[in-house]
């Protein structure tokens, strides 16, 4: 038999003949939506006029405020609801795949007749303010989503995420007030998420602990440390520790004077800019450069790393360790991004809504970061129909963030791939 | 700051040991449990005795706790907030040598336990309307920490007041944040600086609030924070204390503060009961026992109309002759 | 996610069993050997870091100490006394408030602290067992407050709605809770089974959904506030539908003690006696092997999910009618969803280990409140030395490694191979 | 460049993997290695790889004695690894899976991709692959993985490459294929580590044989020495190397599998209209190549594929619809493909694993209650007939070694009343001395008149057991062709070639 005339097996990628799998599942949410829709803003219509604002009164640009009369408004959008979901039915029946986009434009449809309705009454919605506040509630989720996304991608998953925002926040606060730099307390929140990191990694990596385990155990720990040593330290010496600080914002010349997206974006403290840098760093870096390939060699096939040479425990260790100082960075957000102090367990969860975050944006910096905004909102929406007064009680609205959770893991998301080490130790 | 050994610093020992339990907020809450303690401490230090304080984490804390105290041989308790209200019933009666007092709560009918109570929304009445009086673009505004009557008692006092000085004055200065008829309004969820509360103060800059009154513990500084940074110059008021006092970093915006006398009155439920003269009436602040009140205006003294104060005498006058009454569904039912 | 069951799965313990002494080493050896660096051995010492551990933040954070420390140099004896007085002092209240109060006049009261050790322990035992029903089918359950919040409501809803005799009202009621937990972590077990939403992140929102769902029922009129008041609090449980103290009410310790041995032996019955156990352990240890077997891997999950959050909801339960009978607020859940992971994780998800964990951390948190009532140290520390105690457990190499202990079974640990050719 | 080990001694715990093993490997030669499994073979080649670190003895090259801290360092050195189980990450694309370990970058840390493509299409052209570098691994077709790998190590200038298994999971023609690419290779002056476990490679392309038995050579052979020869220096004593059996009784067709197509997640045809059927005392072999939709073809017939179309009725009953429950009452007897991942409970005992898909009614459960003393007097007899090697019956099963795992899942599957047999590489990863014993159990079935469906990639199965014999590949049927079809037919039909081209150009 001569080699080099044997049949060259077909080398192309196996393409097998392929049918469309019908998922139901799109419709059958819109569905629940357009209900929602009809029930909320037809039979529960409201009578009176909703009014859009969008300036507000120092802008320099003003864009005028629009008013809408809220039930008409509020029917025909119900009915676009209606119909687009049945074109979704329509359209799986036929076997084509809902696309994203149509999803998206039923939810901005959704939520502009869902404002129409809540927001009725005489005092205006204030549109910028409504996105300003998701955007500052989501900068915490942002670092801790980051920080979700680089552990996860190398093999480790971060549940201490919440700890390592914990840790940031308490000592930022000491050594910031402490020291009277806020520059220092930025660095020593890096230094407590990468402590933190340290003994997630510790854990899970030499010692092959389960890691939600640890990650879970490491946010009870922290939240006792914390409590402990504001009881003892922070509280015992109010006169020189915990001083109110907070980063003064440094609105971006030119571009923070644009109507709505300057303040919203445009006019924040430098913690939010890293935030913005970081996102476009871990997304370049992820994807782009030798470190990224590196990492997401280790988390995905740890022993083919391994045989080229990469030090997979090793990438490992120090990844979660970066990925503990941008989560503990995050956690300065809470004091000198925000309320200038620490309090105890001030954090709240967030650190899992980061989480929420990492696999609702399947393991994409960018993506993790639009689901982080989508909390934001969530949150923010909640705050803004409270003050304008809505028919909702509070509780509902407090409830809508965990809501679109569920709804995000459960519906949109599916069984999304995550790295194939993801949580499994690397033993040779 | 003290710990609980070291009250013990002036002359005249005695046994007497006054003990306190927070609620679920903590002592540092900057609010009714950190008044209490202050109060406690106070008048600790004045009669010379030692005092032992626990703090409470959750609901399930308060029994363990009350009876940890019992067992340190306390002589008089008392329990910070309504939440501890079983808790303490329960203890008393299973201890009857031991003295209770509870803050916030007049459900308990027991020869050992003395309420601690406030007429909060007569205080609120007078800082309602003088923020209706200082308003110059018609709007005000409050929120809260949570939905509970503790802290619906300033708002409906709040609105109140604003609605009493649209009457006098014929003016149409609306309320932003609480709605008294429907008791909606709203609210940040807890009783944390942080982020929710302020962008729910943010909220209500933006609804063309210049006055805000937050209600809860140190969600106040969340709205400093977003007062300063709307670069607008609007007013905050402040409750509990006087704020001006307890945090002089938000001098310059305070208006004045809705004062609920914790801190005097545990002040002299402790003495009382030190002195031998323990009753199980309950203590009710109001304006008239001066146990809540209106501070004084300090800063904004000279921005506010001159015929303010004395339009505020008046009608504390009146709320004391009853001549004005102040109700609300959050008012303690003697 | 089998290691979430024993977070030492590379640990052959096991192997203790094998009766295949090398010839180098004697019986005796080999079982000094085992039993030096077995599980029993490591627990205890994980305790022992863990309290001193908690030692060290309770001297560093003593203001004797810190005066002391500053003329360390010139006096050093006085640092360690005022540790030993600020360490000794913390623990000796720790095991008065947790087991006996040695300064009381009777043997009555006494033993109060381990009345209330029982009486802690109760609701981290429901809660225990709750968790670790959830481990052994692969599911982590960090959902215990939003079971024992529903499971607790429900209890209680009950009991004051549907006014009944006595043992009738409670054994309904306690009924009702179980359904509560069920219904809740159902939920869970049954969008993993349809959707594949990860079980973590869904446990973790519901307890925020059902946080804020009972504090708007409990300031709802007609739903669960009790009527005439503004509080968001619910109404008194009725005295027939209250659990009874075990031994009076001089003790907190009610008959709910009593039903967390009940449950525990339930447990135990269910898991290792019961064919639905068989599944869930076949589910927990390879859900790929149990669906080829004809297993119906989902069925199992929501099953599972279901029981599981009905022993959580036990501890809601007891919550509501035994800890605070005169009506509950929404913070009742008092953080114990939480500790009911520590406890599963201390206790491997065995009954009995799950029993021991729910009275060890009851104690530790007991003995808490007297430390925290005497010696001003805030009762974080417990947290702290909770978790570390899991963290240590979970990582015996690390044990072994600070006190230089040996391998268990070390050297005559055999392969696969030669075990199986020989045999 | 010349490779040597001298007296490698790797130990596991107490296990000794590798006992003083010496070889050398000269310039331009092929070395080939045999052993049964877990003989020590990929230990070994992990030990030169850097992969462990030896215990004792020393690696040298061109005399050199060499200190491999990890891969890395071996690469460096000139060894190259093409792997037992691919080392690729399955979501990169080929010129990652190249350039991962020694990416170059350009400005602002930026992989140089541009590079790494052209040192993918360079070497290809060199050897005549044809690899596209964008092409994402996982969709590749195993052969052009393997050629991917072969690609990793050349990028790297290997100058001695180490093929561990590389056959396995190949076409014959693709195996010829790389018998050729290694010629090449030693022409060039590559120095060679073949491992495999067909005697019929070695004596192709060996230029030299060295046989390992638990853990230490025991001899060297010359690539003339015969099949029965190899045999019996690798296991220790004379092997039989074919199944005894009887003609097939021609019997009523009892499963009948129509039509059959199964898609999956991603709504790829995996497999395509399939029909075929099997009668009583009957085997049909399913033979192809790794990954042509034998595993979901036998996945559907036990219902545990969710999205099937077509029909499978056995004795007349539908069984498509139905639940694994329902599949497994009906008396439908399965071994899985991957025993460990679908077969066992690794944490349970045998005992365990033999009624672990018995869960439900007697004889092992009553009311709710599981009826121990049954489930252990059941046991203790099962592993006695088929002779389990075990401490006891409550010795966990992932202690156990493969081919006892296997006798238990085959203990299980063929105590219940069987109807029809499904195994799926039953005798993978077995020694030879199981491979026989399973063999005679599957063959004793079918003569018991249950019909039996064998699923192997391995030709010598395939041949071994098949009364006819079907061929897979991308997910359809070739053909189906009596069971003693020449092995060359076979190999083309694998490749997809249909049985009458296919019998033309063998
Ligand atoms: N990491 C490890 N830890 C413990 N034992 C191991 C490890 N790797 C291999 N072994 C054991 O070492 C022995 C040799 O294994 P090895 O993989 O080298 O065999 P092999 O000859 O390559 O077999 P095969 O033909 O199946 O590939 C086996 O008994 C195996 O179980
Ligand atoms: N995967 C499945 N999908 C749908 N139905 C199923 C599935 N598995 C089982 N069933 C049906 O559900 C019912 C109960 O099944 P199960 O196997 O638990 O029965 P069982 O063994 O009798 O239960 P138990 O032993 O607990 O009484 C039966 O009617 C069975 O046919
Ligand atoms: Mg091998
Ligand atoms: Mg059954």
């Amino acid at each position: 038999m001569t080699t080099a005339t044997a049949p060259v097996p077909d080398a192309s990628p196996i393409v097998l003949e392929k049918v469309e799998v019908r998922s139901w599942k799109v419709p059958i949410a819109l569905s629940v939506f357009a209900l929602g829709a009809v029930v909320l803003f037809i039979f529960f219509a409201r009578s009176g006029h909703t009014e859009f604002r969008f300036s507000q009164s120092e802008d320099f640009f003003r864009i005028p405020d629009v008013t809408v009369a809220s039930a008409p408004v509020g029917i025909v959008l119900a009915i676009v609801t209606v119909v687009m979901a049945l074109l979704s039915w329509a359209a799986v029946a036929r076997g084509i795949r809902v696309p994203m986009w149509f999803t998206a434009l039923f939810a901005v449809v959704f939520m502009v007749g869902f404002l129409a309705w809540a927001a009725q009454g005489d005092r205006p919605l204030p549109v910028t303010s409504l996105l300003l506040g998701a955007v500052t509630l989501s900068v915490p989720l942002v670092f801790g989503a980051l920080g979700g996304v680089i552990g996860e991608r190398a093999g480790v998953v971060n549940v201490a995420i919440e700890g390592q925002l914990l840790g940031g926040a308490f000592c930022s606060a000491l050594v910031a007030s402490a020291t009277g730099s806020m520059t220092l307390g930025l660095v020593a929140a890096a230094i407590a998420g990468v402590l933190v990191a340290f003994i997630l990694a510790a854990f899970a990596i030499k010692y092959l602990v389960d890691q939600v385990i640890v990650g879970v155990v490491i946010n009870v720990l922290v939240t006792g440390l914390t409590n402990f040593g504001y009881s003892k330290v922070l509280a015992a010496d109010p006169e020189h520790l915990n001083k109110r600080m907070t980063l003064p914002d440094l609105p971006i010349p030119g571009l923070s004077e644009i109507p709505v997206i300057g303040p919203v974006f445009f006019d924040h403290s430098i913690i939010v800019y890293i935030a913005y840098v970081a996102v476009a760093a871990v997304w370049y870096g992820l994807f782009h450069t030798k470190w990224g390939l590196r990492v997401r060699a280790v988390g995905e096939h740890p022993k083919a790393a391994d045989t080229v040479g990469i030090n997979v425990n090793g990438t490992r260790f120090w990844n979660v360790s970066l990925a503990g100082a941008i989560a503990g960075l995050g956690g300065a957000f809470f004091t000198l991004g925000s309320v200038g102090l620490f309090t105890k367990e001030m954090t709240a969860g967030q650190g899992y809504i980061a989480l929420a975050a990492v696999i609702f944006g399947r393991w994409d910096p960018i993506r993790a970061t639009l689901a982080a905004l989508l909390f934001g909102f969530a949150t923010n929406l909640q705050n803004t129909l409270g003050i304008i007064g809505s028919p909702v009680p509070s509780e509902f609205l407090l409830m809508l963030p965990y809501l679109v959770t569920i709804f995000a893991v459960a519906g949109l998301v599916g069984k999304s791939r995550a790295p194939a080490a993801d949580g499994t130790p690397y033993v040779k | 700051p003290s710990t609980s050994g070291d009250g013990s610093t002036s002359a005249k020992k005695s046994d007497f040991l006054p003990c306190m339990i927070s609620d679920s907020g903590g002592f540092d809450d900057h609010s009714f449990n950190e008044l209490g303690y202050n109060g406690l401490v106070s008048a600790s230090k004045s009669l010379g005795v030692e005092y032992k304080k626990a703090e409470s984490k959750t609901d399930a804390d308060y029994a363990p706790n009350i009876s940890s105290m019992v067992s340190q041989n306390c002589n008089l308790i008392i329990t910070v907030g309504f939440n501890l209200a079983d808790a303490t019933k329960a203890a008393a009666a299973q201890n009857p040598d031991t003295k209770f007092a509870i803050i916030d709560d007049n459900s308990i009918t027991a020869d050992n336990v003395q309420p601690i109570i406030f007429d909060t929304a007569q205080a609120a009445f007078l800082g309602g309307y003088a923020a209706a009086s200082y308003s110059k673009s018609g709007v005000v505004g409050t929120f809260g920490g949570q939905q509970i009557p503790t802290v619906t008692i300033f708002m409906d006092g709040f609105a109140d007041g604003v609605a009493y000085y649209n009457k006098q004055k014929n003016k149409d200065v609306k309320v932003v944040g609480w709605n008294v008829d429907s008791q909606k309004g709203s609210f940040t969820g807890g009783f944390d600086a942080n982020d929710t509360a302020q962008n729910t103060a943010q909220g209500i800059i933006d609804q063309g609030a210049d006055v805000i009154m937050p209600v809860g513990g140190p969600i106040y500084q969340s709205a400093a924070t977003a007062i300063k940074n709307s670069g607008k110059s609007i007013a905050m008021i402040g409750v509990d204390a006087d704020v001006y006092n307890t945090d002089p970093s938000v001098r310059s915006i305070l208006l004045t503060s809705v004062q609920k006398g914790i801190d005097p009155s545990v002040q002299a439920v402790v003495k009382a009961a030190a002195d031998g003269k323990f009753s199980n009436t309950p203590y009710v602040g109001t304006l008239k026992n001066n146990g809540v009140g209106l501070a004084p205006f300090h800063d904004f003294a000279s921005k506010v109309d001159p015929g303010l104060q004395g339009e505020i005498d008046k009608i504390k006058a009146g709320i004391i002759d009853g001549s004005i009454t102040v109700t609300s569904p959050a008012s303690p039912k003697s | 996610m089998s290691e979430t069951t024993q977070p030492q799965t590379t640990e052959p313990e096991q192997q203790a069993s094998a009766p295949t002494p090398s010839p180098v080493t004697t019986r005796g050896q080999q079982a000094l050997r085992d039993i030096m660096g077995g599980s029993f051995v490591i627990s205890v010492l994980a305790v022992f870091l863990a309290l001193v551990a908690g030692a060290v933040l309770i001297a560093l954070t003593d203001p004797g100490v810190q005066h002391a420390s500053g003329y360390f140099f010139a006096r050093p004896g006085d640092t360690f006394r005022a540790i030993w007085t600020a360490v000794g002092g913390a623990y000796t209240s720790l095991f008065q408030g947790a087991i006996f109060n040695t300064g009381a006049f009777t043997f009555a009261s006494g033993i109060q602290p381990l009345m209330n050790t029982l009486s802690a322990a109760t609701p981290l035992i429901f809660g225990g067992l709750g968790i670790a029903l959830a481990f052994r089918i692969g599911l982590f359950n960090i959902g215990g407050q939003g079971q024992i919040l529903i499971g607790g409501a429900f209890a209680g809803w009950v009991a004051w709605s549907f006014p009944m005799p006595f043992p009738l009202a409670l054994i309904v009621a306690i009924l009702a809770g179980i359904v509560g937990g069920a219904v809740w972590a159902g939920i869970v077990g049954w969008l993993k089974a349809q959707t594949g939403a990860h079980e973590v992140i869904v446990t973790i929102m519901l307890n925020y959904i059902a946080f804020y769902l009972i504090s708007f029922l409990l300031r709802t009129p007609g739903a669960l506030q009790a009527p005439g008041t503004n509080n968001p609090k619910s109404p008194a449980i009725p005295a027939a539908a209250q659990l009874p103290g075990l031994f009076g009410i001089r003790y907190t310790v009610t008959w709910a003690f009593v039903l967390a041995i009940a449950a525990a032996f339930a447990y135990w019955w269910l898991m290792s006696r019961s064919n639905l156990g068989f599944r869930f352990r076949a589910v927990g240890e390879n859900p790929s092997a149990a669906r080829t077997a004809g297993i119906g891997v989902e069925r199992m999950y929501i099953y599972g999910m279901a029981i599981a959050g009905g022993f959580v909801g036990l501890a809601g339960v007891n919550q509501v009618l035994a800890t605070a009978p005169g009506g509950f607020s929404s913070g009742f859940d008092a953080g114990l969803g939480f500790d009911a992971i520590t406890v599963a994780l201390l206790g491997r998800s065995r009954p009995l280990g799950v029993f021991i964990a729910g009275l060890l951390f009851g104690a530790l948190k007991s003995g808490g409140y007297v430390m925290q009532a005497a010696n001003n140290i805030p009762i974080d520390i417990v947290l702290i030395v909770q978790s570390l105690i899991v963290l240590f457990i979970a990582a015996p190499p690390l044990v072994r490694a600070i006190f230089g202990l040996p391998k268990p079974g070390g050297a005559p640990r055999r392969s696969r191979r030669t075990v199986a050719k020989e045999a | 460049m010349k490779l040597e080990l001298k007296g490698i001694t790797k130990r596991f715990g107490s296990l000794t993997a590798n006992d003083h093993i010496s070889l050398t490997v000269e310039p331009g030669e092929v070395h080939c290695l045999l052993g049964e499994n877990g003989a020590g073979k990929s230990t070994l080649m992990n030990v030169l790889y850097g992969l462990y670190q030896a215990d004792e003895g020393e690696i040298l090259l061109d005399d050199a004695v060499q200190h491999f801290a990890g891969p890395g360092d071996a690469m460096k050195a000139g060894i190259g690894m093409v792997h037992q189980h691919f080392m690729l990450v399955p979501v990169f694309t080929v010129a990652e899976n190249v350039m991962l370990g020694h990416e170059q970058t350009k400005g602002l840390g930026r992989l140089d991709l541009p590079a790494a493509r052209a040192k993918v299409r360079e070497i290809s052209r060199r050897f005549g692959f044809d690899v596209d570098p964008d092409a994402i691994v996982e969709q590749l077709p195993v052969g052009v993985q393997q050629r991917v790998e072969i690609i990793k190590a050349l990028s790297r200038d290997a100058q001695v490459l180490v093929f561990d298994e590389p056959t396995a999971v190949l076409t014959p023609q693709e195996t010829d294929e790389l018998m050729g690419i290694m010629r090449q290779l030693k022409e060039q002056g590559t120095g060679i580590v073949f491992i495999t476990h067909k005697l019929r490679e070695v004596r192709e392309v060996a230029d030299r044989i060295t046989v390992i038995r638990l853990g230490k050579v025991v001899g060297e052979a010359s690539p003339t020495a015969s099949n029965a020869e190899l045999a019996s220096l690798m296991v220790g004593r004379a092997v039989e190397l074919t199944v005894h059996k009887d003609p097939a009784k021609a019997a009523d067709a009892a499963l009948v599998v129509d039509r059959l197509t199964v898609l999956d997640a991603l709504g790829q045809k995996v497999v395509n209209d399939v029909s075929f059927e099997v009668r009583q005392g009957e085997i049909l072999a399913v033979a192809g190549v790794q990954g042509n939709g034998q595993t979901e073809l036998t996945e559907a017939l036990l219902g545990l594929q969710p999205h099937v179309e077509g029909s499978i009725t056995l004795d007349g009953t539908e069984l498509v619809g139905k639940g694994v429950r329902q599949v497994l009452d009906a008396g439908v007897g399965f071994v899985p493909e991957d025993r460990n991942e679908d077969g066992l409970v690794g944490e349970f005992t045998i005992a365990e694993n033999l009624m672990l898909d018995r869960s439900s009614g007697a004889p092992f459960v009553r009311g709710a209650n599981l009826q121990t003393k049954t489930l252990n007097a059941f046991a203790e007899e099962k592993v006695k007939e088929f002779d389990v090697r075990a401490q006891s019956i409550q010795t966990h099963v992932g202690r156990l070694s493969g081919g006892n795992q296997q006798k238990v899942v085959l203990a299980r599957e063929l105590s219940r009343e069987l109807r029809l047999l499904v195994a799926a590489q039953p005798t993978r990863g077995l020694d030879v001395g199981s491979i026989e014993f399973v063999h005679k159990r599957i063959v004793a079935t079918r003569d018991e008149g249950v019909p039996v469906v064998v699923v192997s990639t391995e030709l010598d199965e395939v041949v071994a057991l098949a009364d006819r014999i079907a061929v897979m590949y991308r997910g359809g049927i070739v053909g189906i062709v009596p069971g003693d079809t020449p092995r060359e037919v076979l190999g083309l039909m694998m490749a997809g070639e249909a049985p009458e081209s296919a019998g033309e150009a063998a």
